[in-house]
């Protein structure tokens, strides 16, 4: 309806802000709790954090009693700060979205052989799940798993892997690519193990003859990376991307060694 | 779908009364004309526009019946004048109503033809005037046809999902309300400015300021009306357009929602006397003339009950709400409408921490489904106990959602978790119909499953509310409408006949009083 | 169980921080739209303002697509800001809590003549459940109104009242006090409403002969004496105090003219 | 309140099979013990304290029973050999174990006497042990009288409120629960940290580190009895503890837990097996041990077959929960537990966008209560579809509530707006137990209030899980446990008869082998 499109505010995005019911007013929920009992001076001091927070017209929509000593906050405000959303730059996994069948395809013209993975849930993570919807059979919505391609050898080791015993399997079986599944997150002891892995590698000194990747709903590509990892996977991934980044990799290496 | 066991004895004995209430105040309205009545009769057969009055923008229809009132001329009719005018003048409707405004013309001191001549013209007037609501109803049948009718009349589906856009300025208003049916709104009610219902005219054009809402202006109804027929074609459902026809501008209102095809108006016989201190006499009168005009254009109302309850408690006073609806059903027969246009309005506003609350509003809820089963019914959220606490005000959103699916209510006004905070967010809006979609889909046919035990809590209470509503109507017949309204019949609130806004605009008809849309409607 | 509750941190008044599960982790919650279609660089501009805001170990729990061109985001953070607690001081309405029964004594025996108090919800604000609450028989929560008070001549006005109205009635019938209703806050049509009443008085020369007192979900004493009212009251005030307070100060100004 | 028609002669065949299943696996299970269960029996007779190893705290009765282990003498029962010692050394139990674990006396070397002799001391020992154990029980019941019990056995009344704490720090998880148990909480569980159930051994004393939960150790049990009988007191509930008495000390928490008056454990015949890979040998016999003493300490056992439901999809596997709750109700029988200290696990893990999805978990909850009358239920909140929006997440939970509260769940762990987040924070908590006070409240009665249509929608949900459970028993009694578990019986996970973690800590029983508490409890 371009009549009057040009009677409202556009999108600054060089100055993006929240929006609540109007262009740029930057309207932002918060809650929070304070380990103070509900006082007016609990509220104010509410309020003082919400200002640092670089709110204004703040409304503090509810002050709880959460508990003898703690209170609940709900508070409304408008956010000053803005990003320069023009000038944002993601490190994304770059590989093209393929079918099992054209990944299939690559391997098998590309390099001939059957590419070996490894996938396990290292530390005390026993959370399965996820590292299953990535390589067995059944897949995830609707994506078959690693297992089912034809090109591929795909094992899943399972929970609680120790890194040592899934980097000695790695050589037994000399894998090409490692899939680590971490879900726990606690104190961080997701990054903590997959740091470790990746010394352990470097020992080793097969850091560079394997790809290594990470995942988890908590884990990003730009996380993977600091930790040492080639590539990692958050919430919702399906098989395919996986396997075709891995092929993806192995070529590139194969090409410049 | 689950039925209760209700008295039917009380529930015909409650319709005789309510029919005996209004028979009682027919006279009153039949005799009776409002400014707002003649400037509606302009506006139908097209007098436009409007002039620069100190600064603001007053519309033509005001400046003439303006006239007519300062030269006592108005109880013929503005319709009686204004068709002499154009015999005398053969003037453009546009060109005489300009004319007049300007005080150019004044519309009494021209001749006067003959009663028939002069009727001929202005039957002439109404019918071209009628013809274009028609083929409106029309092409909105035809829309509803191809792009989907989320409304079921047997309301075995889910409630059709109403919520409401009040940013003050209509083109934000568009972008929120094409989010809303993005996220699965069926349809959009455009909240008035808090001020409006007390204006005596209609603002013009489109309009970018308001407070707690958006100004109903006919500019603002076309450009909404053609962004959710976008919206509507985009998502393979017709959208249903809601505003506002109450206050001083009853009538106007349904006027411009006829030519513009809207669907739903909030209109109620008592809302303007009960909320907004409006003359007793010109509400009445004006909610009349309303419904005739929305029963012809096929448009559905929502009536204001639900309000009571916002000021009323509403453990205790559901027994208004219901004696309410008896009258407003009433009303609306008399003003040719058919049940299916009527969306009685009730609501979920009992206190969440009531023992067994759930169980209360389903009763009444499905009480209010029993008694008026082929109306669409209007249920409305909670918003008195809403508190500042967003995820709880959240829940309660949600059980009420539940009992919308589960007691087949026609349309579901959602609640939204910011209730006590402000008027919808972007965000609020999204995360409301997100719930709806959910429950109604999870418990979609829940209703069907089950049925309620005989004397039962639920069975008990309804029967409970029914037997308070004879009550209060046997003491409304007794006492007549208004004296019960004097005395607090209603949300706790008291009005008097000669108190109250706009009875100045009220007048008595003339026995030459012309206005052939009350044959024609 | 003071055995060891020594044992773990105690709150740091003079370095307040929210309380997630642990004393001094921080965290917080925040949620926002924001005006761009869902992506990873949507995700990314949500991130760097929940930084702006002085947040850590940002999690984004979830970006949803609310609409076209809209995505609205909920983030935990850990905040690094905190507040001075032992600082903090509220300007407070300062009087004692009474009950109807000593308010009413105290009216006999110290002013010795009823107090005429006037209420209105004004402006275009036809919100008067709160004003009621506060006038009305009824009263609020178990707390009767004012016009329950032998010693009061209140009178409410209901809404939607106009300024100019509300202070001629005033002068008429010579009150004692004003107490005004607002509940629409679009805009701050509230703030805007309220210093307008105190002007108005001004210019009548009236403003130090009455007790202004405001009151509303959004009303604050600060705000209200920000818009140059006596007093402000906010959710859930109950009738006594308000008594309370206008008699106090009736007699502080009686003491000292 | 509200029945479903299920087939009786279906229950009834059921019961029968899982009946056989069980039996044919008892023989196994009476001619083995293990090392947790030989480290049990010396926990329940007094053996305490730790020896450092390595700077890590290593319990005295694992030095023992290592010890034992090494000198190849285990097979005849820690008691044996530790009754014996004490008859030879005339030394305390403290004294005894002490020596034995720095080496100083080897149990195994110190001349035998008489099996009569020795039998006496160990019998006298045990019956010591156990008269302090029903000192705890009689104590609880105590409590429970003067702080009301908020558990009701009729299940008419609201389920009971359990929540869980997991802050790592035991001192942190005190703050936590007691304020849990202000907001409204009845149960407390503190979970345990990741690894914990993989360890061989029970930690010792107060620990503040843990991932995902805190260590479960007799100190910590200490701290939190002690932290809830005062909640309990100051809020006039006696509060429920809870922990875990699974993974490889199973039996051994089950002693502890009794010594410390806990109330709930989460006890299950296969969990270990299927979610912790360990040997299925090892748990099975660990799994019996534990319930002679849980049945004896009055403690309610929780089944864990919701876990089933997180891994595979809870719309087509519910007959594997059925099934798995029949299985484990006859082992529990077979250790002498009650039905009313069986706290079967299910769970609403339905996708919450399938069609009618309230119907279906109405439908097994309202099953899974008909099915097992006297048990009081542990209803589990929705985890697995539980997504980072937390406004919906809410939603889920406060619809679970509500199915909680119809079908009369005896204990109903709350969900949480940030299942998918983290461990939950205080105010995830507090607005939890606040939607469920809500929910419970407004819907208390309606279960009493409603009756299911014959062959509807949830009755025939209902009917269709207990076929496919009845025929899922049939092929486990065919095949045997073991190998229905190799061939993917329960949660889509296999596992081998020889494979899993803890098979080197089974032995076979000595015809001498000592132990008077399988006689006792
Ligand atoms: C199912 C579940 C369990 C099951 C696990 C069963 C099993 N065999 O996996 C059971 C019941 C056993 C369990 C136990 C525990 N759990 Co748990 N569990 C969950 C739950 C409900 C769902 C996880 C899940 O299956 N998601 C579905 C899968 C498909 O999603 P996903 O894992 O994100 O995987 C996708 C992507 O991340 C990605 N991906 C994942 N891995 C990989 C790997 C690679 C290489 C790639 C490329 C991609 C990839 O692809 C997948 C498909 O798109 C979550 C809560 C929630 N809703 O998230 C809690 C949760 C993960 N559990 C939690 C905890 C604390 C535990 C316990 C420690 C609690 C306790 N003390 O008892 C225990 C111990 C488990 C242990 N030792 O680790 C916490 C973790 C908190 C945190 N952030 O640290 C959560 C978040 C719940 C909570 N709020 O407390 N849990
Ligand atoms: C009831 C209600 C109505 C009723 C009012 C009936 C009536 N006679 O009052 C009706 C249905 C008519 C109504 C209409 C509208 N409403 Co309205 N309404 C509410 C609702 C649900 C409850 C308000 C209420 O009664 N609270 C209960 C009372 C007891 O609480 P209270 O006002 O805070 O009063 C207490 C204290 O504040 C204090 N107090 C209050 N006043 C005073 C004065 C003094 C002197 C003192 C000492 C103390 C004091 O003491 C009281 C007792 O403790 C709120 C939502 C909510 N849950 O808050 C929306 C709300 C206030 N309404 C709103 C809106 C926008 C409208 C409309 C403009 C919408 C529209 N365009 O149609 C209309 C127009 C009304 C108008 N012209 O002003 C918005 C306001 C948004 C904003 N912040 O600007 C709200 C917040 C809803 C929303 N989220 O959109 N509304
Ligand atoms: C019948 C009716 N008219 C009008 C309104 C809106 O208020 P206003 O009078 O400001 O238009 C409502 C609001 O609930 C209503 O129910
Ligand atoms: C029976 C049972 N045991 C134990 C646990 C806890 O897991 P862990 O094995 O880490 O103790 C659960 C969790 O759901 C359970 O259901």
């Amino acid at each position: 309806m371009s009549d009057y499109s040009d009677l409202i505010k556009k999108v600054d995005l060089k100055h993006l802000r929240p929006y609540g019911d109007i262009m740029d007013d930057g309207v932002t929920q918060l809650a929070f709790t304070l380990p103070v009992a509900v006082s007016p001076e609990a509220r104010e001091a509410a309020v003082q954090l919400a200002q640092k927070m670089g709110l204004d017209e703040i409304k503090v929509a509810t002050m709880e009693p959460a508990a003898q000593g703690f209170s609940f906050f709900v508070i409304y405000g408008k956010l000053k700060h803005t990003v320069d959303f023009t000038k944002i730059k993601v490190v994304k996994v770059e590989s093209k979205s393929r079918s099992m069948y054209e990944i299939n395809e690559i391997i098998k013209t590309e390099l001939g052989r059957k590419v070996v993975v490894l996938g396990a849930c290292t530390g005390y993570d026993a959370h399965t799940v996820g590292i299953d919807a990535i390589i067995n059979m059944k897949g995830f919505s609707g994506d078959y798993g690693l297992e089912r391609y034809e090109w591929m050898d795909a094992r899943n080791l399972g929970a609680q892997v120790l890194n040592e015993e899934l980097l000695k399997k790695a050589i037994d079986l000399n894998a090409d690519a490692i899939l680590v599944s971490k879900v726990v997150t606690q104190h961080n002891i997701h990054i903590k193990d997959m740091k470790d892995l990746m010394e352990k590698a470097e020992k080793m000194g097969i850091r560079d003859k394997l790809v290594f990747v990470a995942g988890g709903p908590r884990v990003t590509h730009q996380i993977a990376l600091e930790c040492g990892f080639d590539a990692g996977f958050g919430v919702g991934t399906k098989p395919s991307e996986v396997a075709s980044y891995i092929v993806e990799e192995l070529l590139k290496r194969k090409r410049k060694p | 779908m689950a039925h209760l066991e209700l008295n039917q004895q009380t529930i015909i004995e409650c319709r005789r009364l309510a029919t005996q209430v209004v028979s009682k105040v027919k006279p009153v309205i039949e005799s009776h004309t409002t400014v707002a009545i003649e400037r509606t009769a302009l506006r139908l057969i097209g007098v436009t526009g409007a002039l620069n009055k100190d600064g603001l923008k007053y519309p033509l229809v005001n400046a003439i019946v303006d006239q007519l009132r300062e030269d006592r001329a108005l109880s013929k009719g503005a319709l009686f004048w204004f068709a002499n005018g154009l015999l005398q003048s053969n003037d453009t409707i546009e060109g005489l109503s300009n004319k007049v405004a300007s005080g150019e013309v004044r519309l009494s001191q021209l001749a006067k033809l003959s009663q028939g001549d002069v009727r001929k013209v202005a039957l002439d007037l109404c019918k071209k005037a009628l013809k274009q609501i028609s083929e409106n109803r029309e092409h909105r049948n035809e829309l509803r046809r191809t792009q989907r009718d989320p409304m079921d009349m047997t309301f075995q589906s889910k409630p059709v999902i109403y919520v409401i856009v009040a940013t003050g300025n209509i083109f934000e208003d568009v972008i929120q309300a094409k989010a809303a049916v993005e996220a699965g709104a069926d349809a959009i009610a455009v909240i008035r400015s808090t001020a409006q219902s007390l204006l005596d005219y209609v603002p013009e054009g489109a309009t970018t300021e308001g407070f707690g809402g958006t100004y109903a202006t006919q500019e603002n109804f076309r450009i909404m009306r053609k962004a959710l027929d976008e919206a509507g074609a985009q998502f393979g459902r017709y959208i249903r357009l809601t505003n506002y026809s109450s206050g001083l501008c009853m009538p106007e209102i349904a006027a411009l929602a006829a030519i513009e095809r809207l669907d739903f108006l909030l209109n109620d016989a008592m809302y303007g006397i009960l909320f907004r201190d409006i003359n007793m006499k010109r509400t009445l009168v004006d909610q009349h003339f309303s419904r005739m005009i929305n029963g012809y254009a096929d448009i559905c109302i929502q009536t204001g009950e639900d309000n009571y309850l916002t000021t009323a408690d509403a453990v205790e006073f559901g027994h208004q709400v219901l004696a309410s609806q008896f009258i407003n059903e009433k009303f609306a027969l008399e003003a040719h409408m058919k049940e299916e246009q009527m969306c009685l309005g009730h609501a979920a506003e009992m206190d969440p921490w009531h023992p067994n609350v759930l169980l209360l509003e389903i009763a009444r809820a499905q009480m209010t489904r029993d008694i008026f089963p082929k109306a669409p019914l209007k249920f409305m959220p909670p918003t008195r106990h809403k508190v500042g606490d967003i995820f709880f005000s959240h829940l309660m959103d949600a059980m009420f959602n539940f009992t919308g699916v589960l007691t087949n209510q026609g349309v579901q006004l959602l609640g939204m978790p910011t209730e006590a905070m402000h008027t919808p967010l972007l965000q609020d809006r999204w995360m409301s119909i997100k719930s709806a979609n959910y429950v109604f889909g999870a418990a979609r046919d829940l209703g069907k499953e089950i049925t309620f035990k005989r004397d039962g809590v639920i069975s008990k209470w309804a029967n409970k509310v029914l037997d308070d509503t004879l009550q209060l109507l046997r003491k409304i017949e007794r006492d007549g409408l208004f004296k019960a309204i004097e005395e607090k019949a209603f949300a706790n609130v008291s009005r008097t006949l000669s108190g109250g806004k706009g009875l100045d605009g009220v007048l008595e008809k003339d026995k030459e009083y012309l206005n052939p849309f009350f044959e024609l409607l």
